[in-house]
């Protein structure tokens, strides 16, 4: 027999809050280099350990070391520190651009710049991203011209959605990037029937599914493993673990689990952890998942491991919820001085071209942004017209709509 | 020219759907091996193979989920939820996803796909085997909304659903599948192939969506229905002795106004009948409308008889079910008025 | 008495159902330590502990899906969910459970539970943190729905809803959050300070539900409405010149329909305001009714006012947002027909 | 560099239909007692192999042997043997019944009596079950009367439900077992809901989630998973996996994974498999997992393994999808003559008593059939009014349905 002991709640709570000082030495954070890289087509159940620990590939003195080092050169490495700086000035010019009113709302990469411009690198035209609204870096690596995602941002005339979606909420077919919802994680399963409709055709292709730690508490993301599981379709299901979800710590939604990228395990689906602010490492793990897509051998699980050192957007104030200080003190670094360090250390980067990136990736940002608002913002020059509000709702317009764009008087 | 059960001929909509365009895939709950539990899609994994027709896990989330990703991938596919009732679980994919994927992506993404349900009680399926919940659709901007009501149409429909470029949701009224059932549930059933809309042509054709059928004429009061409705609006009005007219809607939305008004406006008088719960259902919609529009020429307020405002009973099935009694009732209602 | 916001107020009784009843809890995204995204849960989890009021993971399905349990169990839970936008995932548990738990076990298992959730655009938050699903819930058999318009009735409607033994739908108009919001989106926003029904009594009081509220008398027509579009309605009445009596419905069902009919019997002419989409929005279903049971008193048709049959758009908010505007030329057509 | 292979789609399929011989030789069971007992208080990581074997404890000479052998005493397992052939009698005469036309609709038991029977002895009263439509033994087990039940399925006058449910959503509160749905999975996450808010008041009380292999595809297994995995509330997740769903292989919901058991892996949860056809194997097991959730230890998985030997309802012909032949070559054999194999090599059953107790219970649920049909049956005899059809959609009723009813003539 045994004894019996009152039920009660046990609601996870972040052990620092605001006032307290940060802590994050219950991280345990492996060596750079420490982890082994299986092959591709190792079997999940073989493989995993690798869910528990974080792959990375830059040590403290800005080398890659280790099994997973080597897999860009050193001007795809320079483009991809160029791409990560040019998400963070722009970025910085929004939010900005927010606060005196010339859109609605923002949102921000502060800190997780690698994750997204890292990935596109690893793949190739024809694949398509799910994207959440925290991966905008997929669309500059892939070169989409920032006027386009500025306009949009603006909701002028210029915008490709025609003022129809929130700021940052972009869509490109062409490069890679599928309409973002507003949903959370709705996404997800799509990416799966996107990746199964090409194993249906035949065709090399494969899709990149996103979402956010908070987020994989919703149903999608159980459909999503549940579908790629069953018909083990060339798609990888990336996981971005920032610790927080708005005020909520990851360990609301994770709950007894040890990581989000062991959820692959109850599905038979090899799933990778990965420094998320490591360039190297970023496209590394990537890289070993999409070998996998395009050899058949099904699905992959990456849990990236960053931090958001912004706040969830323009409509919050994390100093309520966490110390401010958090971010400093978080452990893995920023990415683009982690990746700039390295650039040094290989020779081919140093502080002045670092400094004149920065000047000439600012002035860039600043001229394009003198293009845009030459079109207008959310509240003065050319605007969408009411008469967008109707178009795209069917492909052709039925007759009870038609009626009330003339009503609106278009 | 075949007599077809309205099962048979769903299913040859999709063989001929499926012949012609190696684009249409067909995916659901128990679709595959065994086609259907209502065997709306028997032999087509046979016949087109385990890509094009397969089973899925039970996730109605997962079916439409994963068939909006094909469909944005360029793949047409059909996605079977077992019943109506079944689709809640799906509903968030349907509403924020399918309908507004053209919409906030300017036309660049599209999820041109068809999502089947049976719908409608008598078959004693009690609460959750009986559910209308085409109201739920028609609130939804970015939805087609089908209702179907005899297998020759059924064909026509559904290939023109699986052609259009947008998600069609395609309501079978399950207590059609075998016959024209008119609500005398207290007599014998009839078989399709004793009723000529089971004449279903051979190949592909289309029954445009967004015009509905005057399926009776008469000049005293207009019926304005759907699905197996029009089989019990029928039944009422002959039983009745009045000369009603009665519109078989078929498209929900977009909805042929046109023919409505019309016909309202020839006849002064006006019933609209459906089987799902009364309060903010279609029937409200069409009222609302058909007030607007015809105001001057209603000679007394537009009735509705449709489901009681409760879940869809067991037992009760036939004091739910709207049958021929109370419509002939609502046709001695709406034409004492003066 | 003490002015407050309709955000106070919420959180006001929040504090003193919970300060009564320790069975009252509360649970949903962000509205533990942070107190929710709109501050209406600020502080309870201090004052009344962790397990009284709790972060959820993002999950609207296990939000509803455990409140269900809990409610069964003999709590009475409340619990929010972020924005209406987001909850189609927990839809299914609401229509086919929550809803239906009491018939189903004949009244052996019950579902006294509240779900809050912010609906309406004037925020600029586009299709995903703007609408208004309200006639998602009329249709459904089992559930109430709720929708205040300022704070002293949102606090006692609130607290009607937590004390009923049913699954309430608590929407609550973001756009009145703040401030009475008019419409008028290019002069400066007034804040509840400034409106007397910004007072809001202390304590425990309820403002029952099933009751509608006729917040201006009048002659000439009858507005009906509710939220955010009753500021809307008084506004484009005062500026139209037009004696027209506004009636705030504040339950949606059940219905408040004897109310509506007086009125209507009185003026003659009717117009229907909301925000949420025009087709087969609850408009149709109020407009429905007031056609049939004052069919013969009504001097023009039932017109309606509400947001266009498309997603709501971010840029053109105002375009699509039915403001005194379009109000106020409705008041004129309604009033020129004879 | 790797080569690249054109994905296709991988459909699960069984690999027996119609026509094959039924074969179960990839079914890896292990002996009886083979199977280690870890203390219920072992992390789950350290016991993750449960989820990839079979508890057994009756061995094919009818012996209980092993660690988790003897946690009934013979009165009980008398009492169990009992309570399975009152079900399994009671389906035949329902099967039949409804064949007769007297209820509409009728699901069976065949070869899964063990698990809602067996579960049932470890419960107590104030416990709460949210059940399939195929765990009837709960209730049999429970005590509650035979008469109910038949007058559910008959929807008389005495259908404690008035006609509203399809025969078999059976509901009794005071016998722990909750309202059911028909939609498949919603329960399973207001299971823990329940236990919740038992964990809130600090009562003594846990709850049970019953799901299908199938149904485990559904978002409310995962929302459950993950509330669960969060709050950690007393509650134990059944997964009853008879193989089928409806016309479906439990290939398709489970996809890649090993076993639905594993599912648990990836939400820190412990899992147990368990021979779904040995009674003291399920008691066993269920045990363990009570004694979890009354030492506020949390939640555990359990996956009973069975198989449905009978239809999935009388809608269903499985010889279309199956082989006829596949029931009787499952190797876990029937639940009830495994369990009176045992009891008569205990020496407290035998044959002759075992064909008297088969008598008696036929003839007691004959009686309980007269009973219930001189009430009625679905076509006829009391019926519940129309009048009850307007009844509990609210506490008290509103005055548009009270219009409705009176529109009914009530
Ligand atoms: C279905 C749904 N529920 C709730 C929200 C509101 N919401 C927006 S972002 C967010 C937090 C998401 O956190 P996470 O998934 O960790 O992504 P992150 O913002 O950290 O990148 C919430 C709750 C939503 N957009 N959609
Ligand atoms: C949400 C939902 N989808 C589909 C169905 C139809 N349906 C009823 S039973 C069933 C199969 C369930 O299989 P499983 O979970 O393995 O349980 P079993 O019948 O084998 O006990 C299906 C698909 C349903 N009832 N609810
Ligand atoms: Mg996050
Ligand atoms: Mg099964």
């Amino acid at each position: 027999m045994f004894e019996e002991v009152s039920p009660r709640l046990h609601v996870p709570a972040p052990a620092i809050r605001p006032g307290d000082d940060p802590d994050f030495s219950h991280v345990a954070i492996p060596r750079a280099g420490a982890v082994d890289r299986p092959e591709p087509d190792t079997r999940p159940e073989d493989m995993r350990e690798m869910a528990f620990s974080i792959i990375r590939v830059l040590n403290r003195k800005g080398e890659a070391v280790g099994p997973w080092a080597g897999s860009l050169s050193g001007e795809a490495l320079l483009q991809g520190l160029r791409d990560m700086m040019t998400l963070r000035t722009y970025d910085a010019r929004m939010l900005t651009a927010q606060r005196q009113g010339k859109c609605s709302f923002y949102m921000q990469h502060l800190g997780e710049e690698a994750i997204s411009c890292a990935f596109q690198r690893a793949l190739r035209p024809g694949d398509m991203n799910f994207p959440t609204y925290r991966q905008a870096g997929l669309l500059i690596a892939a070169g989409y011209p920032l006027v386009k995602m500025m306009n949009q941002v603006y909701s002028n005339d210029g915008d490709p959605v025609r003022g129809r979606q929130l700021p940052v909420f972009y869509s490109s077919k062409e490069h890679g990037f599928f309409s973002i919802s507003g949903n959370l994680a709705t996404q997800y399963v799509q990416a799966v029937g996107w990746a199964m409709a090409a194993a249906i055709k035949g065709d090399r292709k494969l899709a990149a599914a996103w979402i956010g730690d908070g987020s994989t508490a919703e149903s999608d993301f159980h459909g999503a493993l549940v579908f790629a599981s069953t018909y083990k379709p060339p798609v990888i299901l990336n996981i971005v673990n920032n610790q927080w979800a708005i005020s909520t710590f990851q360990g609301i939604a994770r709950g007894g689990a040890g990581t989000f990228a062991a959820r692959a395990h109850g599905f038979g689906l090899p799933a990778l952890r990965v420094d998320g602010n490591d360039f190297l490492a970023v496209h590394a793990a990537s890289q070993w998942a999409v070998e996998r897509a395009r050899r058949d051998l099904g699905p992959t699980i990456i849990e990236f491991v960053t931090y958001r050192a912004g706040g969830h957007s323009t409509s919050d104030d994390p100093s309520a919820y966490r110390p401010k200080e958090e971010g400093a003190a978080w452990p893995l670094g920023d990415p683009i001085l982690r990746l700039k360090a390295h650039l040094i250390q290989l020779g081919i980067w140093s502080e002045e071209r670092h400094k004149q990136a920065e000047a000439e990736i600012l002035a860039e940002v600043m001229a394009v942004q003198k293009e845009a608002e030459a079109i207008g913002t959310l509240h003065s020059g050319q605007r969408p017209s009411p008469r967008d509000m109707f178009e795209d709702v069917f492909a052709e317009m039925p007759p009870h709509l038609l009626r009330q764009r003339h009503e609106v008087g278009y | 020219m075949a007599r077809m059960t309205m099962i048979e001929a769903i299913r040859d909509a999709h063989a001929v759907a499926m012949e012609r365009d190696s684009d249409v895939v067909v995916l659901g709950e128990d679709v595959g091996y065994f086609g259907g539990v209502f065997r709306c899609t028997a032999g087509l994994q046979k016949r087109f193979g385990v890509e094009r027709c397969f089973d899925t896990p039970i996730s109605e989330l997962g079916i439409v989920g994963t068939a909006i990703g094909m469909a944005a991938y360029g793949l047409k596919p059909i996605a079977e939820i077992q019943f109506a009732d079944y689709m809640y679980p799906g509903y968030d994919q349907i509403v924020s996803e399918a309908a507004r994927l053209r919409y906030r992506s300017a036309g660049e993404f599209t999820c041109p796909m068809v999502i089947r349900m049976p719908t409608g009680g008598g078959i004693f399926g009690a609460q959750t085997h009986s559910q209308s919940p085409e109201a739920l659709f028609t609130h939804v901007a970015g939805l087609k909304t089908v209702v179907p009501s005899n297998p020759r149409e059924a064909k026509g429909l559904l290939l023109a659903a699986i052609a259009d470029p947008d998600p069609v949701i395609f309501l079978e009224p399950k207590r059609l599948y075998n016959g024209p059932f008119d609500g005398h549930f207290d007599r014998p059933s009839v078989p399709w192939s004793k009723h000529e809309a089971g004449d279903v042509e051979p190949g592909y054709y289309e029954v445009p969506l967004g015009k509905a059928a005057v399926v009776r004429e008469g000049s005293a009061a207009t019926l304005i229905t759907y699905g197996t409705m029009v089989h019990v609006a029928l039944a009422a009005v002959a039983e009745s002795g009045t000369d009603v007219e009665v519109i078989d809607l078929r498209t929900l939305l977009p909805l042929d106004l046109e023919t409505i008004t019309a016909s309202v406006r020839k006849t002064g008088r006006c019933i609209v009948l459906h089987e799902a719960t009364l309060t903010s259902g279609y029937g409200a919609e069409v009222t609302a409308l058909v007030q607007r529009e015809c105001f001057y020429s209603l000679e007394a307020p537009v009735l509705r008889v449709a489901g009681w405002d409760t879940p869809y009973p067991h037992a009760q099935e036939w004091d739910y079910f709207p049958g021929p009694e109370r419509v002939r009732r609502a046709i001695d209602k709406v034409m004492e008025a003066e």
